[in-house]
């Protein structure tokens, strides 16, 4: 490999004009992604992002990479047609709650459970922000949105619950505008060989205003934000002393405050990021009464679906040989008339 | 077979022009398998051949029913075969249900082979006869052979210790040894292939053999009623050359591996499996070596999704599917369009509408193909005759698809798929060349520059520095290639997606005559798996002296340059399809001619016959 | 504005017969909004009007951007209105962009009304103007009124405490202020809607009547350029009637409502977001009192399917969606073909293909309507000319949807669908009944038992006893309606579903000729959102003494029984679409008459003077 | 509700002829159900069975009730509509694991996560049948089938696990040929108002044969086999002496022996069925080293889409009175010519 002149942030920028909404939650995740690629020694030319159709989906337009906006829903089928084509790329998947859970939930689903090594990024604002605020998969019950005049009924998705469900074996959920957290989270995405998947809670201004702020707001982050890491205790709180234990027979889970009761930090869980129940336990967790899981909530990686066509078709070369298709046409009964 | 008074070879074998046989027999009865044998040491023998399997929808339906009732017909000649052959010869029935479904099919004077051991009351009664049809006259004028095959069976395998059930398994051997024997056939090689399909259970293989050869002795030994006896029917005049057998679906897969030869460039294959698709997928899934990649997708949006990125990525993607899966295939189809990729689509249509009738055949997709997606949205569809016209159809849709920068649908359906013909294997080294050019200079560069004369957009590669660009599904701008909502140049997009689609017809063969003159007083206008009878139908008419032409589009979409030229010769056209009237459609829309319709939807090929009386009616008319 | 010597009235206002006026500014400039209230207030005043909003596909894109500018038109008149119309006489450019984009199809001699604040550097840059175009004579030929809106709106609303955000806002009221006052328009409505709007924040709602009413000021006090007066087109003379403005997703969803009060029915209503087609499910969210479920699904496919499982259990299924959705609901509406269950699917058409541009309008899934799905699956489908016609074609739908036992798509557009008119309200007591005749008695049941007239299959509900079947996808058997793979069944149950679907026919009205004789040398043929711009040329044509005539087609297919022999009686036969030629194909087909196509597909309706042209071109053809 | 007369098994067999090949586990899973509705009450004319397209998919044309064969994949869709329409029927949906998890599963997913009040019974037999054999997506890495000649390299997905992910309110797993543990499943699922989830593993002798010998062979069911219950200690083995303890801190579960190294019952979990991470958990134990868990796996009843819609449907009517098609259309700015 060639050592190629080291990149910036400018060079993933493309000349166009960004188009979403002053305010948009999606400015910061575009900002981290692009501050974040020459970090990764990421190429232009090697990087491609794939997305569906929806605010977020827009993505790739302003990417200085190749890019590919798709149809609604589709995403990671073409981009797994893309990775399999050529497995030296580097794929990104952009899709939104409405993209990614309700008309494209299929796709997502198996391309999980393939592990197709890719990088999934989900913008989660509970709503279908480009068809002008219809409540979405992942919209809490009660939401007064177009279509839903007296709320809505459905039970909301939650998107690592539902990739833990399909057998994901990379899982992870940031914060649109916590951008160094998302840069941290786009490298462990980008250094998993697999596919990565990543909930993004991105804030949509203009139909669903403030949807994240209970977790989010600045104020309340360090009670209602939980960052795990693989090896250390489930701590928060400002003081970092708050923490879960899990309780008898260890299927339940509670707070419990470090000093308090007799708690000491061997009372609290350690997170292991390899552990696919305890993962799905933390995606569950939910104000009020816990704080939200953020960071790598499971990693437990596999050779990727992509390596494993390359070596099966390795394979079938080293034992049959590059294909002849005069000997393929001539295979079994032949004969010939003069 | 012809006539009463039959020629005798030396060795005193009848001699006859042609025959068509039919096995039937109940699913688990193995009559596709005896089909494909006898197929294959009648191909050997040199006959000419062309075959129809009839399966149930069922995988395995209840033993005895008629609606598990499985058929293969095999119509061979010393003469150029070109359809399996309107009524059968010789019906093989190895059950009542059997019997119950085919007779109907067989002139009076036919063969009649049954194995009475299979006519117990409870089977027949699962067929629906209330009087057994061997005793009340239901066979009165066919000719019988009455043999319990079942008991003969088990006594030949006896010796090799199976089990009643397995031994009974070697029935369609038992009748494929008669058959042989009856029309002069080498048992050399079906003993061969069985001996290399059982390598793993030699006893199977020998219990089957035996089977096969008891069949035969049967045939030298037994007292066998007057007006049967052994049939030579002599070597066809084929065209010179290296031959096989191939169904349509293999000589797909294998066009699509020669193709990317060709191009030299990787195959990426997205598929969900649907019959009467599926076994293309299963014959590129073994063909790794190739460079072929296959993808069983979750379902047909992602099949085919998967295929575009492919494509996207600088490969040949492809799909296939059967017309349940084309109607979901549609949306991502405009997208192919939209972002001007190569892409081929394989649609191997069955009888619907919906599930319809999934093992049967029809050509009903030609509009969904042509006109089945949203907005303005033109791509090329292309429809090969036969099972061996398949290869080069592969061959030709990639060749379009790379050059123009566009989807191209090839439309085959469950006869070409499942049906074998003789085919004059070719040359790799005659295949022609395709040459690809992926755009490699930034200087300048946007996606939509398009070569001045095909208009196709250049195609830059994922991983080409310099070249990095954004395509997607909304309207781009002509000169930028960038997002476009703008009302003059949509309108020029859109002229200019037209313009490429028809502009594919200036790299087509003019439209030929495939039978007949140029001009004439009717032309029979077919495409697709209609081939054989409509030929048939017309050299016989025009036997008779009838001025009638055959004319076979198989380029649908955009049609040959010459095509209105041509028919604007003839003062009548006729447009027989497995359909409710397609083709005559587009034909009437594009050229404003006066094509008629002859049309059949009843999930089975047309019978020369019927094609020989639409031909009739046509030139009868006022 | 009609000529430059005008009359005036008795308070020295002059008298116009028709004005255009445009509306154009940032996506967050509110001109939708400033131009809905004008329409109302231009019924109240009781001309006859017709509207056509324009939107980015950006949500808000950024301030200042030419693909952010957002677009309002309004036509009215003293006489009837049929189109938007061709050319602005006064255009409201909120900003350079929107001057940028809107000049050119402004008139010289038209007036374009200026917001000078906007004109700032960064603006005049983002529009991609290098000179001031108030200062570099791009307006030269044009009145202008250039006025510093922000400034004054901002001095305006000042009192009430607004920041300066939520006071440039009221930008919009300041404008509409203004043209109320030139056009003699009363504010009360405004004000009061401001006040309903505004329930909960009286600062805001007083602050946008402090900018409304300033602007009206501004017109009284300033002293406005020579050229500029305050107008007064008198009332139209509509035909008697209670009136209301009324677009055509409204009207869709109104007539759902209603088709389930006429039927005495519920309505299922499952759909999947999708521009311009999700304000349907908007404003039937909202009805759940006139007995209407509406279903948002996780896909188009779900929300067919959702509607399909409705219609068996015996409610009226409804779907609705745009091109691309529809591509993707082909394979489950051939699934409604063969349980031949009812079903009403409104397709909004938008610019194709693939995601195109889905704020733009065009007439491209005709074909995908009448032909897009595999296998032969005929379906109904209707066209409503304008966003009036939407209510009874809604109704018609479901009438016919429920009488033949078939799907039924009703095809509306993006112009259509936000278009807005003056639409006389019709007595739900005069509206037509639907009768429902649900089976009921088990003797001799089954599930495929037809009508003899209608041929529709009888509709058995589940929850009835005695009743219990099985439908599905697979091919059934004409007598018992069970699976059936008989050939000769499958023939009869293709030609069934066919001649069921042309039978509907028989029911619907003859084609009437929209204007003109029934013969002649010209016949403009037409069908859905076309109806205006075509119904004007042809007037226009015709008062200058040519033979033509409007023929507007609203059942698709089939289409009304005396088309042929109507179409018959004309030289010639030109069929504006927009799209690139699909009801002219299928009158070419069906009819071969020597239809010759007028085509645009910009995204943008016709203009007048484009069918004008397109008339004197087809009259002049040799 | 009036009382007809009790119904028995054969009021509930249709008039056509069976369609699976010989010893297919269709065929027992058809007794159960013909079996188990007489039992509970249920009515021909009120039960609708919806089935998508595969062999298990053929099931509706068997019972004597109502029943819709519709398109691949789409049977939840088409299910919601049908209950949506009526909530007095009885709806139950048949799917097999091609059906219901590949092309169907964003349908499934959905449904899942709206809990409208059907029984989904999901047939698998890790195989598409009808097709003649190609992998499924249940499949188990390696097989080999005529579209993965040289072994599948896709990741299985586990119908529990994806269902508990979906948000599903009721999960539960039994076996083809155990047709009275079969029988309480049903009930179980017909009782539970909302959406019932039971994964049914079923034997394809033609294209998969054995394909759960492993867990269902009558000599091995006792150690293979791990039928859960409610409150019960999670016990197996021929002397139910053997049991599954979540191990320290809960993140890890092992199998134990009842008197081998001092444990006793009291250190075997109880089963909770009302704890999703538990029914995770279990959902994904699998040979070898683990028992496969049958039974109710999680049970968690909310109120059924169906009765929420339906609740909906009458507030407004309450709150606006029957809606007058003239008043609406005469609601807003009116005028009138004269
Ligand atoms: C086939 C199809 N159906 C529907 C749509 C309309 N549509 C576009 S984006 C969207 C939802 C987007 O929601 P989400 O993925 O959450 O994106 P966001 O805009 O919120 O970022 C919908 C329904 C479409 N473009 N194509
Ligand atoms: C749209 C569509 N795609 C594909 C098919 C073909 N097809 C029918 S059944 C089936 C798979 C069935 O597998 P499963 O659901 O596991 O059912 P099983 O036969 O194993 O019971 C497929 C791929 C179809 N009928 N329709
Ligand atoms: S609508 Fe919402 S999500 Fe979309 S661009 Fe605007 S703020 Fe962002
Ligand atoms: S193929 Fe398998 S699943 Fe289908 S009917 Fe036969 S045995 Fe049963
Ligand atoms: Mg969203
Ligand atoms: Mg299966």
């Amino acid at each position: 490999m060639d050592t190629p002149q080291k990149l910036t942030r400018k060079d993933f920028v493309s000349d166009q004009e960004v188009r979403w909404c002053p305010g948009c939650g999606d400015y910061a995740i575009l900002a981290a992604m692009q501050r974040t690629l020459p970090e990764l020694g990421a190429t232009r030319e090697n990087t491609v992002f794939v997305s569906g159709i929806g605010c977020s989906s827009r993505f790739p337009y302003y990417m200085n990479t190749y890019g590919f906006h798709t149809i609604h829903g589709r995403a990671p089928a073409v981009a797994t047609g893309v990775k399999l084509a050529n497995p030296a790329l580097d794929v990104w998947v952009v899709t939104g709650d409405g993209d990614g859970l309700s008309i494209g939930g299929n796709h997502l689903l198996h391309v999980l459970r393939r592990n197709v090594d890719l990088q999934i990024l989900m913008f989660n604002n509970r709503i279908y922000g480009l068809t002008k605020g219809q409540y979405s998969p992942t919209s809490l019950v009660g939401a007064k949105t177009p279509s839903t005049p007296m709320g809505s009924i459905d039970m909301p998705l939650n998107p690592c619950a539902f990739a833990l469900g399909a057998n994901a074996r990379f899982v992870a959920r940031g914060i649109d505008t916590s951008t160094s957290t998302l840069g941290e989270l786009f490298t462990a995405a980008y250094r998993h060989r697999g596919t990565s998947f990543v909930e993004i809670l991105q804030n949509c201004p203009v139909f669903n205003d403030g949807e994240w702020e209970a977790v989010t707001m600045r104020d309340v982050a360090s009670e209602h934000q939980l960052w795990v890491e693989h090896g250390k205790p489930l701590l928060f709180g400002k003081d970092r002393n708050r923490g879960l234990r899990l309780a008898a027979g260890g299927r339940h889970v509670e707070v419990v405050t470090i000093g308090e009761n007799g708690v000491t930090e061997a009372d609290v869980a350690v997170h292991d990021q390899t552990n696919r129940t305890l993962g799905f336990m933390l995606a569950q967790l939910a104000l009020p009464g816990f704080p939200m899981a953020f960071g790598v909530l499971f990693c437990d990686p596999m050779p990727s679906y992509d390596a494993t066509v390359g070596a099966q078709n390795a394979d079938a070369l080293t034992r049959l040989g590059t294909g002849d298709i005069d000997k393929l046409l001539r295979g079994g009964h032949t004969w010939t008339v003069e | 077979m012809d006539t009463p008074v039959r020629p005798t070879d030396a060795e005193g074998r009848e001699i006859l022009d042609s025959v068509v046989i039919r096995f039937a027999g109940d699913s688990g009865d193995g009559m596709q398998l005896a089909g494909m044998q006898f197929t294959e040491a009648t191909a050997v023998a040199g006959n000419d051949l062309a075959t129809f399997p009839d399966f149930p929808a069922e995988i395995r339906a209840p033993a005895g029913t008629t609606f598990g009732v499985s058929g293969f017909q095999i119509h061979f000649a010393s003469h150029d075969v070109l359809t399996p052959g309107d009524e059968p010869d010789v019906l093989v029935a190895m059950n009542p249900a059997a019997l119950k479904v085919n007779l109907r099919d067989v002139p009076k004077g036919g063969l009649v082979i049954l194995n009475t051991g299979a006519f117990t009351p409870g089977n027949l009664k699962k067929a629906g006869y209330t009087r057994n049809p061997l005793e009340d006259g239901t066979l009165d004028g066919y000719r019988t052979l009455e043999i319990d095959v079942s008991k003969l069976v088990l006594a030949a395998v006896e010796p090799h210790g199976l089990g009643t059930k397995d031994a009974l398994r070697a029935k369609n051997l038992w009748i494929l040894g008669l058959l042989y024997w009856l029309f002069s056939r080498d048992r050399t090689p079906t003993v061969e292939w069985l001996r290399r399909k059982f390598a793993k259970r030699p006893d199977l293989a020998e219990a089957n053999i035996a089977a096969l050869n008891a069949g035969h002795v049967y045939g030298e030994t037994a007292e066998l009623p007057t007006g049967i006896s052994v049939y030579k029917i002599p070597k066809a005049h084929l065209s010179e050359g290296h031959y096989r057998n191939v169904t349509g679906n293999e000589a797909l897969a294998w066009g699509l591996a020669a193709a990317g030869r060709l191009a030299q460039l990787p195959v990426f294959f997205g598929s969900y499996p649907i019959t009467p698709a599926s076994s293309v997928l299963h014959t590129l899934a073994g063909l790794k070596h190739f460079g072929v990649t296959t993808f069983q997708a979750e379902d047909e949006i992602a099949a085919i999704c998967s295929a575009i990125g492919a494509a996207y990525a600088g490969v040949i993607g492809v799909t296939a599917t059967s017309g349940p899966g084309m109607a979901l295939k549609g949306e991502a189809m405009g997208l192919a369009i939209m972002t001007e990729l190569p892409l081929v689509i394989l649609d191997v249509q069955r009888a619907g509408p919906s599930t319809g009738m999934p093992t049967k055949t029809e050509q009903s997709d030609l509009f969904q193909a042509v006109w089945g997606r949203n907005g303005d949205s033109p791509l090329v569809v292309l429809a090969p005759a036969t099972p061996g016209e398949c290869f080069a159809f592969a061959i030709e849709a990639v060749r379009i698809a790379l050059e123009y920068m566009t989807p191209v649908i090839v439309l085959s359906d469950g006869y070409i798929a499942n049906g074998a013909e003789p085919w004059s294997i070719p040359n790799f080294a005659d295949l022609p060349a395709i040459t690809v050019k992926f755009r490699q200079d930034p200087t300048g560069f946007n996606p939509y520059l398009r070569d001045p004369e095909t208009l196709a957009r250049n195609w830059a590669k994922p991983g080409t520095p310099g070249l990095e660009h954004r395509i997607g599904g909304l309207e781009k701008d002509f000169d930028s290639g960038h997002i476009s909502y703008d009302a003059d140049n949509h309108q020029k997009m859109t002229d200019t997606r037209a313009a490429k689609v028809q502009g594919v017809a200036n790299s087509l063969p003019e439209q030929t005559v495939d039978c007949g003159d140029d001009h004439g007083d009717l032309a029979v206008v077919g495409w697709g798996s209609t081939y054989g009878s409509i030929q048939q139908a017309v050299r016989r008419a025009r036997r008779e002296g009838l001025s009638v032409s055959h004319v076979h589009v198989r380029h649908m979409w955009p049609m040959p340059r010459n095509l209105h030229a041509l028919l604007s010769r003839f003062e009548r056209i006729l447009v027989p399809e497995l359909n409710t009237g397609q083709l005559v459609k587009i034909l009437r829309a594009e050229y404003l001619v006066p094509a008629q319709p002859l049309d059949k939807t009843s999930g089975m090929p047309f019978r020369v016959s019927e094609i020989a009386q639409g031909i009739r009616d046509a030139l009868a008319k006022p």
